[in-house]
């Protein structure tokens, strides 16, 4: 199956909904960004109420450092070199994650390899031998108040990736709160996965073919803005 | 006057190290690590390493030359995609990893530092992760049981030291450095410069000098 | 320029507290601990209070005046001997007493700021301060589990803020507060002085404001 | 039963035998005295290789402050202001008991009601409805590496204070390492109580007849300095 959005457009898409959806919301709001396109949802979010957490022991962490700006002592969890923020402060790796831990992260925004109709995660291993590392995600997706889910809607493969069940081995259970691909947005309500918008360029039957999962429709679903 | 018996040269703090030893070493991604020491041990006879670091560098990279000169019998940390040499020397059976999640790691080693023997975290509960160890169930919630993680000796790099020992660190250098300071038998701090007692603000010490047996001062620009 | 929403006054912030409520309060021995908010909890009418603190400040002083009158429900601490007014309640079963090690205290509320509901501690173990709790060896040692102490609202003291709630503090004042300012629902913290944002060294914040919800100046001289 | 040492010397004399038990040592050793006779060891001490912490949060206490140098904000864990020495520190309590519980102070000078011959001691409480307070004291004698108990031979009531099996609430058990009064120096040496110093104003049946514990005779018995 493939994605009727077009391959460079999926990223921005995505983070720029998930972006919305912190700016539209009161502050302060502590966020934590994983690699790839959750980090990309920073250049999307309106407002100076938001404040980003590195689990590497930053609060505060600014945009991307460059140039003479680049110090390999000050990076995100991704290990790129980034800025401060006026106000931003540094800690220790067993405080920065009590912070996560105890609930204090309004949000984390991760990748995901499946996410199933239970709201599991599987985002940390594909077991092919190549890959050895946990990192923060485990932490992530039991600590922060709110789970956001940002991966495309299909796989390299073309399968769905919002799947009945998780196949590969999983970083939380029953743990995502929200999920946005580049064709639509699930929240999960009570524990059941719950389809909010969708994308212009494809229609309910669509949604269903290219989603493992089941989901049901909310009763005010929305067009996705894009 | 004498000599500051706490001021070594990196070579003499690795002399400190015994083969089997179980050592920590401060780091994140290459980033904010005692490249120095890393360096001494990796050039050193040292053999049958448990190697306790987030992540082991890049191959034949800081802490990964302990792994490319075969020194590394275990490794306890949790991230080891920077350095594929991990997986490929793990598939061979020529070492053990064991992962912890992160957050896990750094409250373990902490634990290990102040004197909690084990504690329950949510992190991980059901995962390949927490296969083998103990569950419990917490205000509804499924929690791990997770157990200190002690040293032999810890590797930590900070920005100054003043004379005693006392520690301050540089931006998100930090890392696991301050957590590791207290858990290790033996605590060997490289830092960039010694300045007189005094110098720096007790208020904003970060490890206060009962955690730091030696201190290297880093040689070169 | 819109107000600072997280700046108010005393009384107001008193008004975010509710009786019934458990209320941590920073302090050792009339040292380190938020006078003027604590002055606003005792001249309010809020009652049926839990007081989480080390101590409960001396007969109608600071901390003692919510015994003297009469707004506590219960007490959890360690230390009340400076204050003859707690075992006189206590005998005379107007308030229930939990006493806790001052450092499994201090730790059991870390526990509660960064999600561990649950640790062992050797503190204690085979004594009258243990009984009832559950026991377990480690390391052929017997060790005492101690769940997490939250609460509904911290009352914390600081030196300085920043406009965003940063926090650091002076000398042994800062105690319990950096650890409360982690394990409540709500955090007020009173301060002598508020600094622009950016006036604080981000290698010296001891609470980062992420753990702080209202800032409230301390008035007069 | 009375002690054969005038009442004013006590104090004293058991803080200055335990300070030369310190001084002698190699340093750094970091140290934490308890209120009372323990207080009184930091003006024997000899050597600057010697640091007081006090678990109200400070690492290196200095003399008591005097005068306009009184801060209520730097104080001990007796509630006395108290002097910096260079290079102190200031942190919290969950990291000051780290340090105790965590076995990095080298030892904590305590004072007891009661010490029994198994080096159980009690020192927290006298259940007599007036006490409701335990401190820091069953975390010093659980994490300290050596525990000092510095106490008279005998209570104000004339009873021996080294007793077979301790009958207040205990603070810990078997924590005891050495025990100083004004008449006897102990070690407890693999579990068992050892008379290892006795004063010059008793004789072994003496300290027989005013110590209820069982305990050995030290093979090299000596002199207690005074």
């Amino acid at each position: 199956m493939n994605s009727p959005v077009a391959k460079d457009l999926v990223k921005n898409r995505i983070a720029r909904r998930i972006a919305a959806e912190f700016s539209a919301r009161k502050g302060p709001l502590f966020i934590n960004l994983g690699v790839g396109t959750p980090t990309l949802v920073a250049n999307f979010i309106q407002g100076d109420h938001i404040y980003l957490q590195a689990e590497n022991g930053m609060l505060g962490v600014g945009p991307k450092a460059t140039g003479d700006a680049v110090d390999r002592r000050l990076i995100n969890a991704g290990r790129e070199p980034v800025t401060e923020t006026p106000g931003c402060s540094y800690f220790d790796s067993a405080t920065s994650f009590g912070m996560i831990r105890g609930g204090h992260i309004d949000a984390t925004v991760i990748g995901a390899f499946e996410v199933d109709e239970e709201g599991s995660i599987a985002n940390w291993i594909i077991p092919n031998g190549r890959q050895l590392g946990v990192g923060g995600a485990m932490d992530l997706v039991a600590g922060a108040r709110q789970v956001v889910v940002a991966m495309p809607h299909l796989g390299s493969d073309g399968k769905p990736k919002l799947v009945r069940r998780c196949t590969l081995p999983v970083t939380g259970f029953h743990e995502a709160d929200l999920v946005v691909t580049e064709l639509a947005l699930f929240r999960f309500v009570q524990g059941r996965m719950v389809l909010c918008e969708i994308a212009p360029e494809i229609d309910l039957d669509g949604i269903r073919t290219l989603t493992e999962a089941r989901f049901t429709v909310a009763e005010d679903l929305k067009p996705m803005p894009v | 006057m004498t000599a500051n018996p706490k001021i070594c040269s990196a070579r003499q703090a690795v002399a400190l190290i015994h083969p089997g030893d179980r050592l920590m070493v401060g780091s994140f991604g290459n980033s904010g690590y005692p490249e120095q020491l890393v360096n001494a041990v990796a050039d050193s006879d040292l053999k049958d390493l448990t190697i306790i670091s987030n992540d082991l560098g890049s191959p034949n990279v800081g802490l990964g030359r302990f792994l490319t000169n075969r020194q590394v019998r275990a490794l306890i940390g949790n991230y080891y995609n920077w350095n594929p040499e991990v997986a490929e020397a793990y598939n061979a059976g020529r070492i053990q990893v064991t992962l912890v999640p992160q957050g896990t790691f750094a409250e373990a080693i902490r634990a290990a530092g102040v004197g909690i023997p084990a504690f329950f975290t949510p992190t991980a509960a059901g995962t390949d992760l927490a296969r083998g160890k103990e569950t419990r169930d917490f205000d509804g919630r499924r929690h791990v049981m997770e157990r200190a993680i002690h040293a032999d000796v810890a590797l930590v790099k900070a920005l100054k030291a003043d004379a005693l020992g006392n520690l301050v660190y540089f931006k998100t250098a930090r890392n696991f450095n301050p957590l590791m300071a207290m858990a290790a038998r033996l605590t060997v701090a490289e830092v960039d410069e010694i300045v007189p007692v005094g110098a720096l603000d007790p208020e904003c010490i970060v490890t206060p000098h009962i955690f730091v047996n030696k201190i290297v001062l880093r040689e070169g620009p």
